[in-house]
């Protein structure tokens, strides 16, 4: 989807405001709502791209304003109340009314270093031969998805030139929608300044994505 | 002008998080001390200073450096390194006319077990829509000029490959320990966005 | 510019919610906002081009999220800020600190009705033949461009057929920054959704837009 | 969820629109008798009755339906009905297996003139965005199912031509004035996302 998260090359948000020595957490609820986030995952009632889909399809004008955390949090509502866990008469009391289904899944906290210190990877054993190798020019599917994906929209159409084979991985655009992991070989996709933003670009740019091989047609 | 660039009402959004924290532990599916080790975990020991480690061993030891070219992410892991958010680990090097500089321009992604959480710029609309397309009037923001005839390469992470930048190593920092260079790896240095400290004269 | 106005074939902004027997106004403040907005702009400072490229350019959580009024409104106070008629001082204060410049342009109520039935076209005599024809194939222009454009971003780099000559109008993307009407030969140019949306395409859908000679190349 | 689409302090915007009326007013450059006009006149005075004047005609008299196709402009100044965001106007025909639909993508350019001011919802982003990329879904969601085979074109305003849909004349309306056509002549027909009335049994 062409969603509110898809800012590469949109105009008008204004400069960049670092902050001069920034602490990790601004205020204890963020913490908080990251730890909720992390533990609330470790249920495995979705994965991590269909909670990306949950923050990128929250209403744009919140998604453009609230502070990550806020969306983060946002979206945790609502997965836990599409997955049946937690429902807006729960949250709206401040009470569980019933108990909770995937308490055998409870992340305890003896377990959380080795869950962080293990991760998800998402490589895959190859299903096919990779279709492209590096120095193929490769053209990105463009047009209308409602759903998941991680093509950009601005490079949607555009050619690059394969510059790295990453291995097969994990097809976000399924399996956020629980249609299956489907594995598909990720590719590095260079593309120059001039081919994505025309008389626009600044001069001796470029930029090097991670696209996946459904994404991609020989140019 | 009306730009919020922050929640309207905190108290709402503190007001959500406990009472969702109340309603899952509640039902027996969240340990609150879980939650504790996390915060503990990235406020405290995971962060930029791992990275610092990483560029400083690759400034220093030819065979690590060319084991981070072969394989990252079992490279950085060997060092500690490795799980959530550094899985698929990349390294790129800056030097020979090309400056590199990371962005998700799609949410949010950033190597934690190797930089920590990442900052809230990082996050922010301005920063994911105009690394991109404006890198270097995005760097001048953060008071880096390149020459002219360097090329800015900007690496979107739109899977879940995750790039560590290795910054140039400082003129004048010939002999020095790992530990003396790491001091002068920067967390914007390593995402591209910053250079390596110079080495005090 | 790509900014929070540019909105065709974005996701994720729900469903439409017409309003059963909607008033013409919902606010006293709306009637006043749009009447202050008409009698400022007699004033001549600025084009209407100017004043739409002061609405798109406020900051995109603020365009997404206000009632159009509001937005009108927040422009027309850039706007005087802007060409130095209402300060910044002033608004904070809600008193003038120094006279108008332009009072002998103030719209006197009498005058508004002819004012309102004259209007402001905008058709010019051709400054050359036009460069296209019912019938040709075009290709839209790609890439960044800071200013104002009335191109959306949707057609960009895409194929159409044009279906109407217009006539030679003034240029918004001149027009808005002062550079001049540079009028431009304006097309009604016919997209396929295929065209537009791939494989996403409501089936049977087209679009239609007016486009100028600049935006356009034979395809 | 937060999806705040009015604005979120109304008495502020209303302090906001005071003061500056106060010093415009103060200033010399605007007659707050200005306003009253301009407000009676959108408020009462112009509206979609000017366009189902149009229409109404349309339908009933072959030479002012080729006038319009000819030269809407002039055509429909003749009736009265010009000015202010109608310098430019098309009109386009529903019939023969195509409906019409308009909008503007860009902003909120509408016929003033011939319709009146927009509602809500013809400036808001459902509207704008989705009209171009999914018009049946957005039709439906007025009411309007189409049959499959009926082409639906939509205009995008993009330019200073502002456009009138004439929509498909309700059967049993054989030897009805122009009056009373014009009462089946809904604002939303003149837009695309309604039909005429229909004729009442």
């Amino acid at each position: 989807m062409n969603g509110p998260h898809d800012l590469g090359g949109r105009d008008g948000f204004g400069p960049v405001r670092p902050e001069m020595d920034e602490p990790v957490f601004h205020a204890p609820w963020e913490g908080r709502a990251l730890g909720l986030t992390l533990c609330a995952g470790a249920l495995g009632h979705w994965t991590l791209d269909e909670s990306r889909h949950a923050r990128e399809s929250l209403p744009p004008a919140f998604y453009l304003s609230a502070s990550y955390y806020n969306i983060w949090l946002t979206a945790l509502e609502t997965l836990l109340e599409t997955h049946g866990e937690v429902s807006a008469a729960e949250r709206a009391q401040g009470a569980a009314q019933m108990p909770g289904h995937r308490q055998e899944r409870k992340l305890a906290a003896q377990d959380v270093l080795g869950v962080l210190a293990q991760g998800g990877p998402v490589n895959r054993p190859p299903v096919a031969a990779a279709r492209f190798q590096v120095g193929d020019q490769v053209r990105m599917r463009r047009g209308r998805q409602p759903g998941h994906t991680r093509l950009p929209a601005y490079a949607m159409d555009r050619v690059g030139e394969v510059c790295g084979v990453r291995g097969c991985h994990v097809f976000p655009d399924t399996n956020a929608q629980a249609a299956g992991e489907g594995p598909a070989w990720l590719y590095a996709v260079r593309f120059s300044g001039e081919e994505l933003w025309g008389d626009g670009a600044e001069p001796g740019s470029e930029v090097i994505l991670d696209a996946f091989e459904p994404y991609m047609t020989h140019a | 002008m009306h730009d919020h660039t922050h929640d309207n009402d905190l108290s709402d959004v503190e007001a959500r998080v406990k009472a969702l924290e109340t309603i899952l532990v509640d039902k027996g599916l969240v340990d609150p001390a879980a939650i504790d080790v996390i915060i503990d975990t990235y406020a405290n020991k995971v962060g930029p200073q791992n990275g610092a480690k990483v560029v400083a061993r690759a400034w220093t030891n030819a065979a690590f450096a060319a084991a981070l070219r072969e394989d990252a992410t079992a490279t950085i892991a060997e060092m500690g390194f490795h799980g959530r958010q550094a899985e698929h680990m990349e390294v790129v090097w800056n030097g020979a006319g090309v400056h590199n500089l990371v962005v998700c321009t799609l949410c949010s992604c950033y190597p934690w077990a190797v930089l920590g959480l990442p900052p809230v710029w990082y996050k922010s609309p301005p920063y994911r829509s105009r690394a991109v397309s404006e890198p270097r009037a995005v760097l001048a923001e953060f008071g880096v000029v390149l020459p002219e005839e360097t090329r800015v390469r900007v690496w979107d992470s739109t899977a879940e490959v995750r790039y560590l930048v290795i910054p140039e190593r400082p003129t004048g920092t010939d002999g020095w320990s790992e530990d003396a260079l790491a001091a002068l790896v920067t967390r914007d240095s390593m995402i591209g966005t910053g250079l390596a400290l110079a080495a005090a004269p």
